[in-house]
């Protein structure tokens, strides 16, 4: 029996088609599983799962939402990047011309503003709901401990994109922040002089802070991120009932 | 992929239907990479059963973010000016919270010493709570979300309280700081042990509590230390945002000077 | 038969450790097995692999040469970024401040100059070998594709990161190289004028080709190469005589 | 991890040693992620053979890279200046083939329509040859060997006597285009048609050769054709840097201006 070939039929019956997408229409078990397992991105997640792990009101999805909203911030990121210049003299200027002048500049400063704030709480909150869970619990000890380090990443990333407009707001903000991190017993003044790159907040530091947002600590929040999110499929996925 | 493992061939073969054949058919043609897996009861596939609820909620939360985005401008003030100094001078409003700690003590301790005890002892919970107990229920039994409920209403009262009486005696440890001070002692004593010392007392406290009312497990124990965290952090950064005007003094939120965020 | 606790067995038998780690000491085939598949990192390989996929002499090692070079050029690329000002003003400047006074600068730039270029290289040569070996024939059709978009990204990395030191040769360079692609029939002025962002190369063109080079294009590269590795296994590993 | 799941449990179990039972035990103890596998005689472990070589080529490739830049510079020339146009201006020194290729024909054709259609047509390659033949082998065969040095020979004649011709005829396309130019026919057809329909006749000519020598397979003819872009590729990348002076003037290497890299 052969039923007559579509148009949709001779292009996913394609060698160009079959050459990358090795799946079928996910319609059926098999290629349901397939279209899982077969693509790099879609396989960070297992096959099948138990069905107490799909339930909203238990994760309330706040790592997910943490990730999306990383995601949001990357790609706002990116394209604000496109106008601004990490120097004393233009960053200002960059900041009113992102909001005056550039297409969806105002739209985008918006987005990448609010998912910061946004991903400070989803991530406190999603240590909340881990913890009162209890799904610190073994096999996952470490992986409570890289959600830690994780939370901190991202206030370090909420601090250091703060500077950047320069204005009286950020400008007065990381001087109280560094005066902080400069009262540190010992180390006080090497933190302060490493974290300000010169004697006063100044050129030295927006570059420096600038790198540390835009390249350093989203490096070290990916890496993280990656250990974490295998964690979670070798422990046997999110905690659940016993 | 380890699922795919557990299923072995050879068990419990049906006659072969059409479904089958085909299947059969393609992993000839080399086209099989997954075999179907066999679903238990309590199981579902990821997709669609995992990946829509990914997708619904990332475009409810992106249509939202836009929203907000739309009707609400992020701020920017005037351009830096290093030599005109706000008041108040404000960091930003996760680290309010330590900010106020440094009001009541030494600036080493509140801003560097605390905050590195408390992320390091969040960091070992696991290690010290290691029973399976209570996985996967929210606040691990009744009496685990009895013990949550009574702490948040001690660190309110505790911390309000402690706040407005500091605050009374110009920061000065409720008065003991200002009286070691007078006496000769060095910083160290009044600006970082007293202070100190306070802490624990009010932790001390409230551990006693709850194990005399409660006689709780130790998970049920650490469960009251982390909401007293949780309710600390959230309580001080509702002042340092909410509470503190010009100099740092207190003050109501509609006295605030506008222009922070 | 039990034998005495060293320090290491103390260390390893801890709680601690072995949250952490989950295998043995690689000595035995199961721990070597668990060591790969165990790690986020490793697991990109598999457990075990045809001896001829281990010959130097068949790959000459161009794929892993260019990865490695992209790591070295991440890494000494935000190094870099710590000390370098997109602006026109500070560009130059940056490149001598690199140059003169910042600590293993000369090093760093002199590293990530000529990685850049032993990439372009490594990446042309990676292509020559696989083609020579036959090693795009299906089912690795679609991965050879992903890697000629891989070429390009690597010459667009390369001749993005040209711009950047604001010299003479620089400026020059690009002023030829933009030259070439706003000589496109119909879309040429589009073209030229979303690289250079204005009607002449200046703080516009740097701050996007800065933009591109650090981060855009740098994206693009990790997403081709997280699908080309994939593909590889999935593949059945590096090709081989049948 | 899909080898894993090859390996089939209950086949040929020999009577329980003691490795086997330390193993069932981590077994039962839930330690065991992985099963060990049980390896052909043609395969490896990845770790530690293949990891070995990873390891070694990485760290004495590094070492080069370390001392080249310990030795060598990066350059870097005077400031910018836009009005200070060097002679001779050039591109990156991967881009110099296109700018080679620039002096002979229309900009558009050299430098977007040529790249072009050289990049989707090697994208194209493996939905033109699908055969499995040759796949391992450098070359395929003794014959694409032979095909591969044949067309490298090939090239170079060419193109050394292409660009020459072509410089001296005042690049004018050999002085076809000077006549077709004083016919007063438009630029499309001197400065696009003829340029294509010359490198079109080359590549025509190499085809026809390879065909009439070695009786080549489909495979064998792409051996040749992409054989014959790579060595122009380099031909003209060579010519670009190293033969350019003043003007774009042909030039020997030594008489080029020492700031260009």
């Amino acid at each position: 029996m052969r039923r007559e070939q579509t148009l949709a039929d001779r292009i996913t019956g394609s060698a160009v088609w079959r050459s990358v997408v090795r799946h079928g229409y996910p319609d059926t078990q098999r290629n349901q599983a397939l279209i899982i397992a077969s693509n790099v991105f879609l396989h960070i997640h297992p096959v099948k799962i138990k069905r107490y792990a799909t339930k909203v009101t238990y994760t309330f999805c706040l790592g997910g939402l943490s990730f999306f909203m990383f995601l949001v911030l990357v790609m706002t990121g990116v394209l604000l990047m496109f106008y601004y210049v990490p120097s004393t003299d233009l960053a200002y200027q960059s900041m009113q011309d992102i909001e005056a002048s550039v297409t969806f500049g105002q739209l985008m400063r918006n987005m990448h503003r609010w998912s910061a704030q946004g991903m400070v709480i989803a991530v406190f909150l999603h240590m909340g709901r881990v913890f009162y869970t209890g799904s610190y619990k073994p096999p996952r000890e470490f992986n409570w401990v890289i959600g830690v380090l994780l939370l901190v990443t991202t206030f370090l990333l909420s601090f250091t994109g703060y500077l950047l407009p320069w204005d009286q707001l950020s400008f007065w903000a990381v001087t109280v922040g560094t005066a902080i991190g400069g009262a540190a017993p010992l180390l006080g003044q090497y933190v302060n002089f490493l974290l300000v790159g010169d004697y006063q907040i100044g050129q030295n530091t927006l570059v420096r802070w600038y790198t540390l947002h835009v390249i350093f600590l989203p490096l070290i929040a990916a890496f993280l991120m990656a250990v974490h999110f295998w964690r979670i499929r070798k422990d046997g996925g999110i905690s659940g009932p016993l | 992929m380890a699922e795919l493992a557990e299923r072995q061939p050879g068990q419990g073969y049906t006659p072969i239907d059409e479904a089958k054949r085909q299947r059969l058919l393609e992993l000839v043609r080399g086209r099989a990479m997954a075999r179907p897996t066999d679903l238990a009861e309590d199981e579902v596939m990821v997709w669609p059963s995992l990946v829509v609820v990914e997708a619904v909620s990332a475009v409810v939360f992106l249509l939202g973010l836009i929203v907000l985005s739309v009707l609400v401008n992020a701020p920017l003030t005037a351009h830096a000016n290093p030599n005109q100094t706000p008041n108040p001078s404000k960091a930003p409003w996760y680290f309010l919270n330590l900010q106020e700690l440094l009001l009541h003590m030494n600036a080493g301790l509140a801003g560097v010493i605390i905050p590195t005890i408390a992320l390091v002892g969040i960091a070992a919970i696991p290690y010290i709570d290691r029973s399976p107990l209570g996985v996967g229920i929210l606040g691990t039994s009744a009496k685990g979300r009895k013990i949550i409920a009574f702490t948040t209403v001690y660190t309110i009262i505790v911390q309000t309280v402690m706040v407005v009486l500091d605050e009374a005696s110009d920061r000065q440890q409720f008065g003991l700081g200002a009286v070691l001070k007078d006496a000769g002692m060095p910083e160290i004593v009044y600006g970082q042990m007293l202070p100190s010392l306070i802490i624990l007392g009010a932790i001390g406290v409230l551990m006693a509590m709850v194990q005399g009312i409660f006689r709780p497990t130790r998970r049920e124990m650490i469960i009251a230390l982390f909401t007293g965290f949780v309710v600390t952090y959230v309580m001080l950064t509702i002042f340092g945002t909410s509470f503190r005007g010009e100099g740092q003094e207190l003050t109501m939120p509609w006295n605030l000077p506008l222009e922070h965020h």
